[in-house]
């Protein structure tokens, strides 16, 4: 039991580590919590049933979300962060900003949709292989696989392109940024847009893996990518895996020992008890204190 | 054309400090005056209670305002501290019988001692890091009362909380006594945030928020008062908590969610960070928002997601978060000291 | 949205009819133009399909008596209240209804823990409340204006347990139950029920989950290690269609049984192929092949474009009784239209009623499985 | 023995040895200068006196007490203060109040007192005050008193800084590049600004590239390489030596 | 080549420039010296768009640059070492130097640029793997400097770059800017060490109070009494 339990938090953790990638990209770039992803990551899924549902066939329609859910990213930087940058204001006005904006998100979702779970068609539902006592289905290998890859891109476009590097330098001194000829601005709305698309590329796996979308789904889940992302050391990508799966795995483990009812607060004793040792995470950089 | 404006705006805001400290007496009379005959303007209890919670958000604010707006340290998870002074109170008050400012001052114990255990270990996270602590930290509170039947109760709550009572008579709102014990524990805690912040105390609460490294080396001693700001907001926002549950009169594991965490920092953030007037504004526009805007039903939050982000977006550092224009006050004594001084340097140079 | 198109239009035909009813208003109540009858249940949030679902209800009884003339001459308006499923709202909204003055009884409040927030407001203000949904035993004894148009759970427990045990004839019986006030009392009916049942009955082993979370594998995959070979299933459609179809994965020969409040057409939405031969009982059947309740499923499903769930049909009917009880009493005096209430006897589209001494119900059960995509009576 | 005693400290950063067993001492009342090369370790050094690093190797001892390797905040209370190579004011705050968190150790009053108000508090509270004026008009900066710090030119907030250092009530002032970013005639006015600290009892530590301060004001002059002590003497001798005209000076001539 | 006219700068309702007017030449070492708090900064901040000029014009090479975004004026061939630095303190130094290329699409370029700045500052070769916020004070000086050079400008802004540095460095920075002068760079310089600075330059401008006091050829400022006593440190 405890190999199936571990394998179901893997696959829990995946979906975390998924939507932890939002949190990262952006936190990496405007360390600015953004409170919003996880409204983002279930407009993402509400995006694909849509279109799921104007039948233009299950793969077209996932595309539509991710440049939907993209688009979506770059419009809250737009029309609410951006101005606040241009005052120059204090970081915590950007994270009540993105409060307010999940909530316009959600209710907006709730007031079109309806609070109602609603059923999501099944991808990769290519059945189920036994390994001894293990049962994996396929749909969990291809959410791992998409998972990995697309973590892989991200990790690869970061450190390895020109663009990453203005991400990188963007996020240390905007203004040191712009005078070498960066455009800030679009840099930030890029981030915000890759942040859109890994969230509804989250949202079409997760939703396609359980097989249900609501607007409220974004909220715990959410929460604990968060605190996954932080796990892992804020910013850092392949922390973000490795939080998110540690996330999945206690949860699953808290689930199997302790009770159902004790996961949700798993994540976050996790995340203290590796914060107190490491204060910046497991990946995370420390912060450059030279006086 | 934003310089001139901003221009302006600096004159207004002079000019209403200065108005307000030239007539400080007649205004503090006439708010006492109209806060003390309020109930007696308004039978409708309805309206009583809401003002009620309105109070109860601004000591709420002022506690978490000692935390974030003086010492800088973000908690989105103080609806586990005021889970826990509402808890410990309506369980004391239910189960022991307890009178109310007993069960509230033990309320405020168990949370300030709350306050040293999660302020301890984390001192040395900053940032997002500690903030993320303290918001597990009120997931983890959550999950204890819930999980913890056998002393919370769990699931089901507490009920028949009873109301605070004085010399046997019972403080509702229906005779308007909760309203007049809120107002007295909203002054107790404003005064106390008042004249601790113009001491020694606020004065290191700030430097630690601006430059750490800079307060540590004027020898302020970090790691006592981050923990002294994290048990003073605790403490405060415990005993709103024991206050909101007599109100309420139940509380569940559901009413201290992570909304009511940042519900208790937008108003901080939006009245004005590090300003004891803010959280009086904040208050009441978060909080009377929702009920004036009823008839918008399901649109009701996406309208207050805007108002969020509409304030932000045109005042980001809060409503009435500007910095005083006025000069710094000096007591009379160094006034007289100073000129002294002067007029013997005068001498000497004349002789 | 639906609910003030359908206020409207029934007020034009009203003006023909009214004459035809000879009800004269003999008590004081000012010139109101309507009698308001207030639905406080979740509109925004996670359980907003519940609120909506009874403003729904309750706007479609309200407009088949305003057809027909309204109650004492005067029409009848629904006014919804939000509470988003939360005690302290719930306790505001008590207040603010309790001010308005002109209510003349509230239909709800969703969930048992937020109704004993609201009850005790209602009670002292002698305000009549009729929940459709709350099935805690202490709601009704706040009060003898507290009433309710649920079962308590302990008969709707036993009813589950006879068709785990009896109609699906297992002995294993493991429970997943959602933590909430209503979960956690209903697993303890049922572990208290299953012991006095004696025999070889037992409970093998029991979950808790929370809501919010989509994934309940690891609890799963515990019943499973115990041996389940029934799982009950305290929670809405929302959890039996998970459950179903997480658990049909790795035991496809798993029955599971519920509760009234998962009978809802989006059970079957939801959970697909995985949700068939799950089975309930429930007091409200909309495949029935009565007459009233299939004019009653008609029109609500013209109305508003889903079939009515159980709990929805429960609102309509309370405010049936409601408007019946004003009725007879001639007044909107709460006082006098409580003591009509408590004796009324009301044949609805949710059985006959007739509330007991403390403002509870007792229903006759209908069992019920999914077949081929639809709900239908067991045999 | 001298009343700062610094023997062979020693601090690594990974595989670079920032500091490498720097000795000196510094005797009341005295002015004594740090110089060397860019990143040859003088900030480090600051560093570890101030306790903001650990020391690898080596001790410190001061007034015959030992204090390395304690906390930063209790070397400040042992009476040794600092200012930053890069400005670190409390910008939220005013002049005045950025000098009375420099006040902070020396205050008595107890936090029940400054709840109560008590005369206690009131008495020490204006002393306080007046003392953080006295200062800012020694400084010269009495007349920016109300402003908040962030609006004041580069060269008013370095003052600011060596202000709030004396305000901790130290008798040992470790000043770091006190005069970069001021115009010769600016660096001049500080130069008389510090003798006069010197006439007043404080010890004076002083990091700085501008050779006409450091010769014209320093008693004894230590010079560090790579981390390395390359020179100590009189300023005079240092201006000659070769080691460090090659190290550090180059073509510049000084007059000392 | 820049030419500035009555231009005015504000910070909130601080009016730091008063109404500026000011020309480099191609081919000048133009130098700027004034008190703190004179507004020299200012003046840079505003040209490279960090600032919002509210009124008067700045034109680059006969285009109009007022108010353009910055990193649009990065890439008309303006490039700046900023007063404070500005460095990338995560980035190692490499990294940092590689962003000051960022508008260089050429590869050899960029290589041929790393080998200058290396050869300027051997120090900074040593340490290409640190990150940039642990340099000491004068470290990160060499390297907002050589990252200002990575473009290849046609323009250069100077704020106080021998800040901090050691006197050998001064002089080798006072050598580059003459020598980099010659390859045809442009330079506008600010300084506190007004004698070195207006020893190297063409011209030169006095700046007190936002407002432009004094301007002319280097030499004769350098001679002038009022300045020699005010900036100097000369009676
Ligand atoms: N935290 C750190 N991590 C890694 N290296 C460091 C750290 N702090 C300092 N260094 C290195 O140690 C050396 C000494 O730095 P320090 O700041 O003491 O120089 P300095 O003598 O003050 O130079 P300057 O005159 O330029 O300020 C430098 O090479 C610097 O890069
Ligand atoms: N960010 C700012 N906010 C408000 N005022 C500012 C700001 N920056 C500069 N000032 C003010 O603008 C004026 C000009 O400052 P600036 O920095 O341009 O001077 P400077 O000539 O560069 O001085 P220094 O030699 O000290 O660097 C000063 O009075 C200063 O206080
Ligand atoms: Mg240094
Ligand atoms: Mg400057």
């Amino acid at each position: 039991m405890i190999g199936q339990q571990i394998f179901n938090g893997l696959t829990l953790g995946m979906a975390y580590a998924l939507i932890a990638v939002g949190y990262s990209l952006v936190f990496g770039i405007l360390r600015l919590v953004n409170f919003s992803h996880g409204s983002v990551y279930a407009f993402g899924a509400h995006a694909a049933l849509l279109f799921v549902g104007m039948k233009l066939g299950i793969f077209p329609a996932i595309l539509m979300s991710l440049i939907f859910t993209g688009v979506l990213g770059i419009l809250i930087d737009k029309t609410a962060l951006e101005p606040l940058r241009k005052k120059k204001s204090m970081p915590i006005a950007s994270l009540i900003t993105t409060i307010g904006i999940s909530n316009i998100i959600q209710n907006m979702l709730t007031a079109t949709f309806g609070s109602q779970k609603k059923a999501f068609p099944a991808l990769f539902d290519f059945g189920v292989i036994s390994v001894g006592k293990l049962q994996i289905s396929w749909t969990q290998i291809c959410m791992c696989i998409i998972s990995l890859m697309l973590m892989l891109v991200l990790v690869l476009l970061v450190h390895k392109t020109k663009i990453g590097l203005a991400m990188r330098a963007c996020e240390q001194n905007p203004k040191a940024a712009s005078m070498m000829g960066i455009n800030v601005n679009f840099i930030i709305s890029f981030t915000f847009f890759l942040g859109g698309v890994s969230a509804a590329i989250a949202g079409a796996l997760i939703s396609g893996y359980y097989q249900i979308v609501y607007p409220n789904m974004g909220y715990m889940a959410g929460l604990k990518a968060f605190a996954a992302a932080v796990l892992g050391g804020i910013g850092s990508l392949p922390g973000a895996l490795i939080g998110g799966l540690l996330v999945g795995v206690s949860e699953s483990m808290a689930a199997t020992f302790l009770g159902s009812t004790y996961r949700d607060c798993m994540a976050f004793i996790i995340l203290i008890i590796v914060l107190i040792v490491r204060p910046n995470g497991l990946f995370g950089k420390k912060g450059i204190t030279k006086v | 054309m934003n310089d001139i404006k901003q221009k302006k705006n600096f004159n207004i805001i002079l000019y209403l400090e200065q108005f307000i400290d030239r007539f400080k007496l007649p205004l503090a009379v006439s708010s006492a005056v109209l806060l003390l005959i309020f109930p007696h303007l308004l039978t409708n209890q309805y309206i009583l209670t809401i003002v009620v919670k309105v109070g109860i958000y601004i000591i709420l604010a002022l506690g978490l305002n000692i935390l974030t707006g003086y010492v800088g340290l973000v908690s989105l998870g103080h609806a586990g501290f005021v889970a826990i002074g509402a808890y410990t109170a309506s369980l004391l008050a239910t189960r022991l019988g307890l009178g109310f400012f007993l069960s509230m001052l033990c309320g405020m114990i168990c949370a300030g001692i709350a306050g040293i255990l999660l302020g301890l270990p984390t001192l040395r996270l900053s940032g997002t890091y500690l903030s993320i602590v303290t918001l597990g930290f009120g997931e983890i509170i959550k999950t204890i009362a819930m999980n913890w039947d056998s002393v919370t109760n769990g699931t089901l709550g507490v009920k028949n909380i009873p109301s605070p009572s004085i010399f046997g008579l019972k403080l509702t709102i229906a005779n308007g006594g909760f309203y007049y014990l809120m107002l007295v524990m909203l002054l107790i805690v404003t005064l106390f945030c008042y004249v601790t912040y113009k001491s020694r105390t606020g004065r290191a609460f700030l430097a630690i928020k601006t430059d750490e490294m800079a307060g540590i080396m004027m020898g302020i001693n970090v790691t006592y008062y981050k923990v002294l700001a994290f048990v003073l907001s605790a403490c405060i926002c415990a005993s709103a908590g024991a206050l909101y549950a007599s109100l309420i009169g139940y509380i569940d594991p559901n009413t201290f969610t992570f909304d009511v965490s940042t519900m208790i920092l937008s108003i901080v953030i939006l009245g004005g960070m590090g300003t004891i007037r803010g959280m009086f504004i904040g208050s009441i526009i978060l909080i009377t928002f929702p009920e004036l805007s009823r008839s918008l039903m399901d649109y009701r939050f996406v309208v207050y997601g805007l108002i969020l982000v509409l304030m932000m977006r045109f005042r980001p550092q809060g409503l009435l978060g500007w910095k005083s224009q006025m000069p710094y006050k000096l007591s009379k004594s160094i006034t007289r000291k100073l000129e002294q001084a002067r007029s013997d340097k005068q001498e000497n140079l004349s002789q | 949205g639906c609910t003030n198109n359908s206020a409207t239009s029934s007020e034009s035909t009203s003006d023909s009819t009214s004459t035809t009813k000879e009800t004269e208003s003999t008590q004081s109540s000012e010139s109101t133009e309507t009698i308001k009858i207030a639905v406080a249940a979740p509109m925004t949030g996670d359980t907003a399909e519940y609120g909506i679902g009874f403003t729904n209800a309750a706007q479609l009884m309200a407009d088949e008596w305003n057809a027909n003339g309204g109650v004492l001459g005067q029409q009848i308006e629904i006014v919804p209240y939000d509470d988003k499923n939360s005690s302290e709202e719930a306790a505001t909204i008590a207040q603010k209804i309790v001010s308005e003055g002109d209510i003349a009884g509230v239909i709800g409040h969703f969930s048992s823990g937020v109704c004993l927030t609201a009850a005790p407001i209602y009670q002292q203000n002698q305000i009549i409340e009729i929940s459709p949904s709350a099935s805690h035993p202490d709601y009704s004894l706040v009060g003898d204006y507290i009433f309710r148009n649920n079962t308590v759970i302990k008969s709707e427990a036993a009813a589950s347990i006879d068709i785990a045990t009896q109609d699906l004839g297992k002995k294993n019986i493991g429970i997943i139950s959602i933590k909430t006030d209503w979960g956690t009392n209903t697993s303890q009916v049922i572990k208290d029920l299953v012991e006095q049942l004696g025999s070889d009955v037992k409970v093998v082993a029991h979950e808790e989950v929370v809501e919010g979370s989509d994934d309940y594998s690891p609890a799963i995959t515990k019943l499973n290690e115990a041996g389940a070979d029934v799982v009950i299933c305290a929670g809405m459609y929302n959890l039996v269609a998970p459950v179903a179809k997480q658990y049909k994965q790795i035991n496809p020969d798993i029955q599971i049984v519920g509760f009234s409040n998962a009978y809802s057409q989006q059970l079957i939405e939801l959970g697909g192929d995985s949700v068939e031969g799950v089975c309930f009982p429930v007091i409200f059947f909309s495949e029935s092949q009565d007459e009233k309740i299939k004019t009653y499923v008609d029109a609500f499903t013209k109305a508003y474009g889903t079939a009515p769930s159980a709990l929805s049909s429960q609102a309509y009917d309370s405010v049936g009784m409601l408007l019946t009880a004003i009725e007879q009493a001639g007044t909107t005096d709460s006082q006098q239209v409580r003591k009509f209430l408590a004796d009324l006897g009301y044949d609805g589209v949710t059985g006959y009623t007739k509330f007991d001494e403390n403002g509870d119900v007792q229903k006759d059960f209908i069992k019920v499985t999914i077949k081929d995509g639809t709900f239908v009576k067991m045999d | 023995m001298a009343y700062l005693q610094v023997n062979e400290i020693t601090k690594r950063f990974g595989g670079i040895v920032a500091v490498d067993k720097v000795s000196f001492e510094v005797n009341k009342g005295e002015i004594v200068s740090i110089i060397g090369p860019n990143g040859a370790g003088k900030t480090t050094v600051f560093n570890m006196l101030t306790g903001v690093y650990t020391i690898d190797e080596g001790e410190i001892v001061f007034d015959g007490k030992p204090i390395h390797n304690q906390k930063p905040q209790d070397i400040v209370k042992v009476g040794i203060s600092r200012t930053f190579q890069n400005i670190r004011l409390f910008y939220d705050l005013r002049v005045v109040e950025n000098v009375l968190v420099g006040t902070h150790i020396n205050t008595n009053y107890n936090f029940f007192d400054s709840v109560f108000r008590t005369p206690r508090f009131r008495k020490e509270e204006d002393d306080k005050v007046y003392n953080a004026i006295r200062i800012l008009q020694s400084i010269g900066l009495d007349n920016r008193r109300d402003d908040y710090a962030q609006n004041l030119p580069y060269g008013d907030q370095r003052k600011l800084e060596i202000a709030r250092a004396i305000a901790t009530g130290a008798k040992v002032l470790l000043l770091d590049e006190p005069a970069a970013g001021m115009n010769p005639q600016e660096s001049a006015e500080l130069l008389q600004f510090i003798r006069s600290l010197k006439v007043q009892g404080y010890t004076v530590i002083m990091i700085e590239h501008d050779m006409s301060v450091v010769m014209n004001i320093s008693d004894r002059i230590y010079v560090i390489d790579h981390g390395k002590p390359i020179a100590k003497g009189i300023p005079s001798e240092i201006a000659n030596n070769e080691r460090v005209i090659e190290a550090y000076l180059g073509g510049v001539n000084i007059n000392a | 080549m820049l030419k500035i006219e009555n231009l005015h700068t504000y910070y909130g309702n601080i009016h730091a420039l008063k109404g500026i007017d000011l020309e480099v030449k191609e081919g000048e070492i133009v130098s700027l010296i004034g008190s703190n708090g004179a507004g020299k900064s200012t003046l840079l901040s505003t040209i490279t768009g960090v600032a919002h000029a509210k009124s008067g014009s700045i034109t680059f090479k006969s285009n109009n640059i007022t108010n353009i975004p910055t990193y649009h004026i990065a890439n008309t061939g303006i490039s700046i070492s900023p007063e404070g630095r500005e460095v990338f303190p995560a980035l190692t130094v490499e990294e940092n130097l590689r962003l000051g290329a960022y508008i260089v699409k050429d590869k050899k370029k960029i290589e041929e640029g790393y080998e200058r700045v290396y050869k300027l500052f051997p120090r900074l070769q040593e340490r290409y793997k640190q990150t940039a916020g642990t340099l000491s004070g004068g470290e990160q000086q060499m390297l907002a400097i050589g990252r200002a050079l990575m473009s290849n400008p046609q323009l250069l802004l100077l704020d106080e770059p021998s800040l901090g540095l050691a006197p050998n460095i001064v002089l080798l920075i006072f050598d580059l800017i003459r020598s980099i002068n010659e390859q045809g760079i442009t330079i506008l310089l600010i300084e506190q060490n007004a004698n070195m600075a207006l020893s190297v330059s063409n011209r030169a401008y006095v700046l007190e109070n936002g407002t432009v006091s004094m301007s002319g050829d280097a030499k004769q400022i350098a001679n002038d009494p009022r300045v020699k006593k005010a900036y100097l440190g000369q009676a």
